[in-house]
């Protein structure tokens, strides 16, 4: 049978974002394939250097929507550490909070993106909309759905209120009840059964060779988590458990993030009850003493890493991110080859791929020059009634509002 | 000679059956919407998409044969639009009806699925291409249950004619209750024929973008669209005239009961669509071999044993 | 436990300067001689356990390369080996893909934005930056500026 | 227990229920009052310290000076990714997030606003 090569991506309908799978086709199998990634690359590496700590926080938070508290805590952490400032309690706390919510969010958002992937859109459909229930709380404790900008040096910006507390704990109520149905009926659906098993075998021995973090990871029967290894925070003084699962496969991941929202769900109670008085933030000084630091943080996706050098001054010397997809990209080639090329997407997802974390990065170019490349509203405008004018219908008289 | 015409342009042809189809559309949207808790779409959604279609510019590929690209989807939809001349509406009895008009039916019914595969192959493009082989290896799958089912029936009441058929079970009712079986598999395997959730294997977009349809765009992709709508409506209506031959008196009457039956089967098909992921080819192919075509050879073997000893 | 690791590195290998090593909790920075890091990688992965690859931070101090290999353990422990390359082209590092096989993005990353080169990596795409960009252009090198509109990035973006 | 169609009994319950999405642009959901939309600026208040310009990290906002202890700033919404950093900074409560999200346009110099 002739090979043939097929593109998935840049872009592509199951991709979220831009990255490019080569794979080498048998018919329906995957014989050999290629991961490209780096479209997302944004100099956000670069441009932190020319930015003082504080704005740091804003631009590292933005490295990605879903996992935009990870990246902003582990990277206020380096710099708290840098200082040597004491965060307050409750500081922390609210910390660990957010950071919880957004796994759910994030674990939510992955399972639909499942659903989505294997052409099962009445999961994608409830999925998200149980997500809305954590993005409305996120919504009012922080005032945004993502990018919350709740960080801050030295703690966080804004307080947990007891009704807030209170509305928090009939949420989680609702999400726990809906988690337990998804565990119960969308893991006994024999459709979604049939497409997740046995596909993108990883076996321990794989997932420990190739560096894998998170879920991807404690699926292959690895007990590695961050949060109980090497904690940070509050973590020490909460109750809770390492998922593992030993399908090896991408039933197994889903099963360890069903399982890691019901953990999720344990561990906001247990801050909620333990939430210490005190104040929110502490004074970070701008200058910051040279030295380095590096932290870890179990983002939703695995574990996430920042390392910053300070030099003595009000920026820092480098700073560096390993988000967890970057970590997990070496194995994606490894899970893909011999499988089907209707296994390709949702095997993709299964790691819960973030390329604009892996990749970072922001422009520091005036925004106005990329319009010389592309067409901007107008031109495009003009060229569609143009277009249509020949077609015999003149739509330029139409306002736009 | 100008009724024929009228038949065949405006009613129950090409017009008729474009408004119906449209019509079951949106309700297999809403429903599909609502089900998923959902608004869905308004009434006129259907409608707007094939409108906004057909103005918008058709591309054909360079490397596509031009004259087979534009040509498939017309063949495909006159293909569906006859066999609905053949399907009986407003009575028992079709149209013109003769006598093996099923056997016509069925085969009417098959060109659409080859159109598909031809679209994708002349397509030139390797999504479409990979759509195209999907959607042929599929039609090996579900067609052999697919047409066994329907034949099941036809065997027990001796004739190759809908219209015998129907007036068949209008006197032996009790029988229906024996083809059940043929009824279910019928409902799958005509998920299949649509290529709708769990067997949209040749359009699934996660995997090959837009499947055989990847390079077609304006007025063809909208062509497309409605063979697929009208589709959907030819075969609901055949599945209801063989497997829920109520007819009464009047003709208004049997039109509402045959809407009715239509809304019925389009339910069903819609529930199906909602509630299953999609299936990967292999799964697929060994499912209908493995499961529906024993069931459906069992049916036949019944209903021939029946006609054998029973109606003897 | 940070002290144990410590001093069982300083036994093996006697020119490595540890007690000049930042030790913090959980936490142990330790800078190897340039010929011996491959070696002392080995020995973290094969004797005490490192078998986790975090990152591969590679930066421009101002006077030279320093490339910090982050290497933890399940305890938590979260070792930094720092080597140093001098500026002089071309700056050439050996790969460590023998042992930690996850480090094909992390040292493509250094040889796209530091412009070092890693001798013993697989033939690949560079990574992070596009195909189309400038050779001889490594944007965190400490002498790099971005440039403005028609630069360097501007075409890239093209 | 796996077996084929569990949820199908759950999706017939949903025909009955409300829906749980809106018609956007008729229908709006409540924002949080927390929430960080477009910026105001309380002329009366603002001493031009420009400590807001400062700490901008998109550096989306200037203050200029019009005449003697009055100020204007010039805001540039299609630049400022709502970090709501100067708002926390003003130290005399010359700036504020509104709850106005709704900034989508055509043309992207009307977003630079004069306030």
């Amino acid at each position: 049978m002739s090979k043939i090569m097929v593109p998935l991506g840049p872009q592509h309908p199951a991709l979220e974002e831009p990255e490019s799978f080569n794979l080498l086709l048998e018919g329906e199998r995957v014989a050999a394939s290629q991961v490209c990634i780096g479209y997302n690359h944004r100099g956000m590496e670069k441009a932190a250097e020319s930015r003082t700590y504080l704005q740091n926080v804003y631009l590292l938070e933005r490295i990605c929507g879903i996992c935009s508290h990870s990246h902003s805590t582990c990277y206020v952490q380096t710099v708290e550490d840098l200082a040597g400032v004491e965060v307050p309690q409750r500081a922390l706390y609210i910390r660990a909070l957010i950071g919880e919510l957004e796994r759910i969010h994030s674990h939510m958002l992955w399972l639909g993106i499942a659903g989505h992937e294997i052409g099962f859109m009445t999961l994608f459909m409830y999925a998200w909309k149980d997500r809305e229930i954590v993005m409305d709380i996120l919504e009012m404790l922080t005032g945004n759905r993502i990018n919350y900008g709740m960080n801050t040096l030295g703690g966080v910006r804004r307080d947990v209120t007891p009704e807030m507390a209170d509305k928090i704990r009939e949420a989680v109520g609702q999400l726990q009840e809906r988690t337990e149905y998804y565990s119960r009926v969308i893991l006994g659906e024999e459709t979604v059964y049939l497409r997740l098993s046995g596909v993108g075998k990883l076996s321990k021995a794989d997932a420990l060779r190739f560096d894998t973090t998170g879920p991807v990871l404690r699926a292959s029967g690895v007990g590695r988590d961050v949060r109980r290894d090497d904690p940070n925070g509050i973590y020490p003084n909460l109750d809770f458990q390492v998922i593992t699962d030993d399908h090896e496969d991408v039933y197994g991941r889903t099963v360890v993030r069903v399982k890691e929202l019901l953990e999720s769900y344990k561990i906001i109670r247990q801050i909620l009850d333990q939430l210490p008085d005190g104040p929110l933030t502490v004074k970070v000084p701008n200058r910051i003493p040279a030295g380095e630091c590096i932290s870890r943080y179990e983002a939703p996706r695995g574990e996430d890493i920042h390392y910053t050098r300070s030099n003595g001054t009000d920026k820092p010397d480098r700073v560096k991110v390993r988000a967890p997809t970057l970590a997990n990209s070496a194995a994606i080639a490894h899970m893909l080859d011999g499988g089907y090329l209707a296994d390709v997407p949702i095997v993709i997802a299964a790691i819960d791929p973030c390329f604009s974390c892996t990749d970072r990065m922001v422009r520091v170019t005036d925004a106005n020059s990329g319009q010389a490349q592309s067409m901007d509203w107008e031109s495009l405008r003009r060229y569609s009634a143009q277009w249509y004018r020949k077609q015999g219908m003149d739509f330029s008289r139409i306002p736009l509002r | 000679m100008a009724l024929d015409l009228f038949y065949i342009v405006i009613f129950p042809g090409f017009l008729f059956l474009g408004a119906i189809s449209l019509v079951f559309e949106y309700i297999d949207r809403k429903l599909y919407a609502r089900l998923q808790n959902r608004i869905g779409p308004r009434w006129y959604q259907p409608l707007a998409d094939i409108i906004k279609l057909l103005t918008k510019e058709t591309i054909i590929p360079k490397e596509a044969d031009r004259r087979f690209f534009a040509a498939v989807p017309m063949v495909a939809l006159a293909a569906t639009t006859a066999a609905f001349l053949y399907v009986p509406i407003w009575s028992s009895r079709s149209l013109m009806p003769f006598a093996s008009d099923l056997i016509v039916v069925l085969y009417f019914l098959t060109i659409p699925t080859l159109c598909f595969f031809l679209a994708g192959w002349f397509s030139s493009s390797l999504f479409a291409q990979i759509g195209g082989v999907r959607a042929l290896t599929q039609l090996f799958a579900y067609e052999v249950p697919l047409y066994m089912a329907l034949l099941a029936p036809a065997l027990l009441a001796g004739t190759w004619s809908i219209s015998g058929i129907t007036a068949f079970y209008h006197q032996h009712p009790i029988y229906l209750l024996l083809n059940i079986p043929a009824f279910c598999i019928c409902i799958i395997s005509a998920q299949g024929k649509l290529e709708r959730v769990p067997f949209d294997i040749p359009d699934a977009e996660t995997e090959i973008v837009g499947g055989t349809f990847t390079e077609y765009s304006g007025r063809l992709l909208a062509l497309f669209k409605m063979t697929l709508n009208s589709e959907m409506v030819v075969v609901a209506a055949l599945i209801a005239a063989i497997f829920i031959p109520v007819f009464v008196q009047s003709a208004i009457l049997n039109f509402l009961l045959f809407l009715v039956k239509v809304f019925v089967i389009v339910f069903v098909l819609a529930l199906m669509r909602a509630s299953f992921a999609r299936f990967r080819i292999d799964q697929m192919i060994s499912f209908c071999w493995k499961v529906l075509a024993p069931i459906s050879l069992a049916q036949i073997l019944v209903d021939i044993i029946v006609r054998g000893i029973i109606l003897k | 436990m940070e002290n144990e690791v410590l001093q069982k590195i300083a036994e093996r290998f006697p020119s490595v300067a540890a007690e000049q090593a930042v030790v913090k909790h959980h936490r142990i920075y330790l800078s190897v001689p340039n010929e011996l890091l491959v070696e002392a990688l080995s020995f973290c992965y094969e004797e005490l356990n490192f078998r986790h690859l975090c990152t591969i931070t590679g930066l421009d101090n101002g006077k030279e390369y320093e490339l910090l290999y982050h290497i933890s353990k399940d305890d938590g422990l979260l070792l930094t080996l720092k080597r140093t390359a001098p500026y002089q082209e071309p700056v050439v590092i050996p790969t460590v893909l023998s042992i930690y096989q996850g480090a094909t993005f992390y040292e493509r990353e250094l040889e796209g934005l530091l412009g070092i080169k890693v001798e013993g990596l697989p033939e690949g795409r560079q990574y992070p930056l596009p195909d189309n960009w400038p050779q001889g252009e490594y944007p965190l090198r400490k002498s790099w500026k971005p440039k403005q509109a028609g630069g360097a990035g501007q075409e890239a973006s093209v | 227990m796996k077996f084929f169609g569990k949820i199908a009994p759950d999706l017939l319950a949903m025909l009955g229920k409300k829906t749980d999405t809106v018609l956007y642009p008729q229908v709006k959901t409540p924002v949080s009052d927390r929430f960080r939309g477009a910026l105001k600026f309380n002329k009366e208040r603002c001493v031009g310290c420009k400590l807001c310009t400062r700490v901008c990290p998109a550096q989306a906002i200037t203050i200029e000076k019009v005449a003697d202890k009055e100020f204007k700033a010039i805001v540039h919404m299609d630049k400022c990714i709502f970090c709501g950093q100067c708002v926390e900074s003003c130290n005399k409560d010359a700036l504020e997030n509104t709850n106005n999200f709704e900034l989508a346009c055509s043309d992207k110099s009307s977003l630079d606003w004069e306030i």
